[in-house]
């Protein structure tokens, strides 16, 4: 096994890196940008590199710069995490030119799966079913027509280097076709440096459920059941579980079969993610290889006593995997929610600014995976998420109650966030039901949502006069430039006596 | 005891109130007892007739926050809470009286970020939801429309640019 | 069920009963005194009432107000949580008589299992193995004489009502027992307002291993397996763990059914804990039993997958368990250290004051249950307890690791704790090789920390001398005072322009 | 640059440094680069050559505290260092040439606390480890013990009675 490894990433997927790293007797290097200096996970690590500014083209992207650190501290392998150059062969390809251990697959193979048109080839070819619709980039906006006329409106602008929604349109008529594709193009080469995107079918309401897969560098693979990932806004998702209401053990076992298949066929080794859209009749169709750990892992973490991120260096140092398909043990339910700061009474537009307060409950049953401390900042630079909340227990009802609680539990202030939406999510029949697609929160939720109007009882609206009346003294004491302020920013008491004197 | 008019969530007929020390005196609602804490200059745990209220401001860091709006949160939902001392009344009704009006003439960057395309030039006639300015923030794309019909008189930034929060972007003529 | 409960305590426990009661739709009212009217327990409750002073005396020990409580705000049953007055037949006696439902056994249960000496006749009837010694209180130092002689020195002295370890004493010769059966009947005074003390013979380096049960009001049983709880202190528990080293299918089968069977033989139902001294050729003998909810409870609840404050609620409000034995199922490891404000330089003096800073990286396996935030304070007033952290595994070696990485990333500032003591503890050989008993600490641990010198490193050298200049530099220009001091109290970035201009 | 000795857990040999800016130039051992922050008053992340160092002050706020000498904690371990300047070194040789000596003639309570017994009075003499006051506090009693060998002067507290951290119990004669 390594000694030392660097992680090529920061916040909370750096910080579940160097967790089981250091759980397994590993050293880490972190590397950082100017706003990460202080980072949680800049602070966890052993060690510590800055390699350049804020933005993450001049720091986390400077693949150069990254070896160059690995080198210097004596790293033996370099854990991408997630984003980034996670999912960059030439990365990839650069470690093993250096002699430094990629701990991630072969770099042909992110080349072949990572593109999503190689990708749709493999599947076709091995016999995994796919969507109609190109299996290439597309040239021009006249090829995309001429495709487009050809498998028929509404069809799906895709990043071939693509995830988490990026690089992404639905078109529904001809007219949108041209300005999509530009806007699709534009967003793939911001995020990805690479601008090809290809078309396919667009199945309406599909189901989105990824499988998570072990390959080992000697063709030992197996599946670690299913996430079922439909509950997306702008496929941004918003709230993963594992197992998925509409799954059951032949659908499963058919499906992580095909999983298996197309890594095999790939040559694929680490740890990985199939995903495939499912249609109300369960048939299945392959979507693409994310060829890196995805965000919402720990679901299944949690529901099969693994920890993904070991599995990972175990594979990468060349070890066998431990257990076969029928080791895998599948108990109880799980359930992450993304905390993320932004507003979603305006467009879950992102919102910036300092956490001066969080406050957590979590106890029995909650997992909390964070890189956020209070008295950090929510940048414009990086993601706008603040903490993935997984809940775990015997089944999925449990689970929900759990993660009601511990949502209605966590406080943040200094910048906006989706936990009110997201506890409404949670509560909604369609949720509890477990009957959701893909289309669920833009077409049903959303607007239903805007209906809705709050009803407040006469107690509340006594205590939300009171807060009102009290946050207005405050304000007043203030403004004439008292010292009251001051003592309450450091959350200190302020008495009635010294509000009111 | 100092005098209130609070109006919440914009209900027509708003609630007046005494207030002083640790009691309250709501005009047909009664007399309530309450002891609280500011956790943080946005957060207030309120205690009323031994219940838990953990209230937390949203706007208060607003620049352009005027010290009569509270946007308050509660069990994760929001409340607008209007909140007048008399004073601030009788002002209004004196403004009122002389007519001011104001409307939005700007288009203003709801956040720090980058421009990424400006649809549109001085003298455009806009319609309502028209796209004006792609503005990239956080690695996403985020379209600013126009709120209303107007002509634009001046753009005020360039592609490629860096903007700030609450930048005036475009002015309009009114 | 009951749709509002009332909690008779403060804190992590007070917390962990709420946060059960909110998943299951059970409204909650806590009770404070003047130190806790802002806690954390007291601001998650839906109710809060002040019951008194700080002292637990005037507040958390006064029954008529907690009952009187309980009626003002509706309160159908009562959670009396561990500790205060969780154990005491006359509060069971008052909520029966005022119509409010106790969450625990019936009163007469309580009298006859909380009572030592009763509950020792209890376990001799039903065939279950004790230790010798008295069966009843002992009257004054004649009669312990008389008592020690015969069964012979080392013996040790105990409360009737104890716990935790208060109102015990072991003596070792003659001259020693009259002072220390004083000493033993003041503290068990102070601690249960009733100084009954009774002796046995002190057998000499026994394991401490419990077992938790679950028994419902119509007779049926089941036990959730063992609690390991030898890494002790003064009889304090500092390290407990579920499955114990020493525990094999047919032992714990034996010591379940002793458990159950002095459970029911005494009309006991209610979660509750039978605790047993092992020695060395692993003969077991009955100590007494808790009959309310144990602080380590959760480790049990980890390895079981079972929520017990569930169970407690479910028992109270009449149902049958919905578990036999055989549905009782155990996965995995757990572990559970108890961060303490204490000092261990100094004899673990408690250690009082205002937590400026709590940092914490739990992540994959790691639960906490806690009642403290930061700024909080630990006053003179409640036990020392800052918080618990449990790990939780497949194995116990996995157990330990998290346990080891989640100690060394939880930092706090303002008092002296005891983590870098337990983290010493979980590294040492016997721990890890499962093999110590509840001398262990006093006897082994303790004189060997006190021989072992850190040694330095020239790295760590250079480090801490720039720590200490830069601690140094720092206070002096806050002697001179200056403005740095107070901008680096709000936790705000202290540049290094700031701080040598 | 300022010129600091420093000795770490009582080594013998003290380390010579001279420090400014973000880089100190140790005596014999080279010159290392670092950058730090104060997350806390008492807790600090230092980065030296790369390496983290979470490095928690333990006594900074003991009202008794002298800027020379630091119990500060890293990775769970304790170390006194002890860090003088120029000054500072130069002022406790003229001190020690002067030949003052110091003894602890005050038994001091460690927290607050009620004292719940006094096992002596005036004129006692006492041995090294006898058990003068039992003290609660947390719900646990509390035996502070005689650290050597002398005789009771003065009892200052009385039974049943509250006691604040670092009040003087006992004074005894030297």
């Amino acid at each position: 096994m390594f000694k030392k490894i660097l992680i090529a990433n920061r916040g909370e997927i750096a910080v579940r890196i160097i967790n089981t790293a250091r759980e397994m007797g590993i050293k880490t290097v972190a590397v950082y940008s100017d706003f990460d200096r202080y980072s949680m996970y800049a602070k966890l690590a052993d060690e510590a590199y800055h390699i350049g500014e804020s933005p993450a083209a001049k720091s986390y992207l400077l693949a150069d710069k990254i070896i160059e650190v690995a080198k210097k501290s004596g790293a033996e392998a370099i854990h991408p995490g997630y984003g980034f150059l996670s999912e960059r062969a030439f990365f990839a390809k650069m470690c093993e030119d250096n002699g430094i251990k990629f701990i991630g697959p072969h770099h042909t193979a992110i080349e072949d799966l990572g593109s999503k048109t190689k990708a749709k080839q493999l599947a076709v070819k091995n016999k995994v079913p796919v969507v109609a619709g190109t299996e290439h980039a597309i040239k021009d906006a006249e090829e995309a027509k001429t495709v487009a006329r050809k498998i028929g409106f509404p069809i799906m602008i895709k990043a071939s280097a693509g995830g988490g929604g990026k690089g992404m349109r639905v078109v529904r008529s001809e007219e949108e076709l041209e300005s999509a594709l530009r806007m699709a193009q534009n967003e793939a080469r911001a995020s990805f440096g690479d601008d090809s995107v290809f078309i396919e079918k667009y199945v309406d309401s599909p189901r989105h459920i990824e499988f998570q897969i072990l390959v080992d560098e000697h063709g030992n693979a197996v599946h670690l059941g299913e996430r079922e990932c439909s509950m997306q806004r702008r496929h941004q998702k918003i709230i993963e579980e594992t197992p998925s209401s509409i799954m059951d053990p032949d659908l499963r076992h058919r499906m992580g079969e095909c999983a298996k298949t197309i890594a095999l066929a790939a040559g694929y080794y680490n740890a990985g993610t199939v995903e495939f859209m499912v249609d109300k009749d369960k048939n299945f169709y392959f979507l693409e290889v994310n060829t890196r750990l995805q965000v919402e892992h720990p679901i299944t973490e949690m529901r099969t006593g693994l920890d993904l991120v070991k599995e990972q260096l175990k594979i990468a140092s060349g070890e066998k995997l431990s257990l076969k398909q029928e080791d895998v043990k599948f108990t109880g339910a799980a359930i992450e929610c993304r905390i993320c700061a932004e507003d979603p009474d305006s467009n879950f537009m992102p919102s910036t600014g300092k956490l001066s307060y969080i406050g957590r409950n979590l106890g029995n049953g909650m997992r909390e995976d964070t890189g956020i401390e209070q008295g950090n900042e929510i940048s414009i630079y990086y993601d706008s998420m603040i903490a993935k909340l997984i809940a775990y227990a015997p089944d999925r009802k449990l689970a929900i109650e759990k993660m009601a609680r511990a949502l209605n539990n966590y406080t943040v202030v200094g910048v906006k966030t989706n936990i009110s939406f997201l506890m409404k999510l949670l509560e909604c029949p369609e949720y509890i039901e477990g009957d959701y697609n893909t289309q669920f929160v833009e077409r049903v939720f959303l607007p239903r949502l805007e209906e809705t109007k709050a009803v407040i009882s006469p107690e509340l609206q006594k205590a939300l006069s009171i807060a009102g009346i009290l946050f207005k003294s405050r304000n007043e004491k203030s403004f004439n430039g008292r010292t009251e302020k001051k003592k309450s920013k450091r959350g200190g008491w302020l008495s009635r006596k010294e509000l009111h004197n | 005891m100092n005098k209130y008019f609070i109006n919440i969530d914009g209900v027509e007929t708003p609630i007046e109130a005494d207030f002083g020390g640790n009691e309250i005196l709501f005009k047909d609602l009664g007399r309530d007892e309450f002891v609280y804490k500011f956790i943080t200059d946005d957060l207030l745990l309120l205690r009323v007739d031994h219940k838990n209220y953990l209230v937390k401001a949203e706007n208060v860091h607003d620049s352009d926050m005027k010290n009569t709006e509270f946007l308050l949160e509660h069990d994760s939902k929001s409340y607008k809470v209007v909140c007048k001392n008399e004073l601030e009344v009788l002002t209004e009704k004196f403004a009122a009286s002389r007519g001011t009006t104001k409307i939005k003439n700007e288009l203003i960057s709801p956040m720090p970020g980058a421009i990424v395309k400006i649809n549109v030039k001085e003298g455009d006639e806009v319609k309502k939801g028209d796209v004006l300015i792609v503005l990239e923030a956080m690695k996403m794309e985020n379209e600013l429309k126009a709120a209303a019909n107007c002509k634009v008189q001046k753009v005020l930034v360039e592609e490629k640019t860096p903007v700030d929060k609450n930048q005036v972007l475009i002015k309009f003529e009114v």
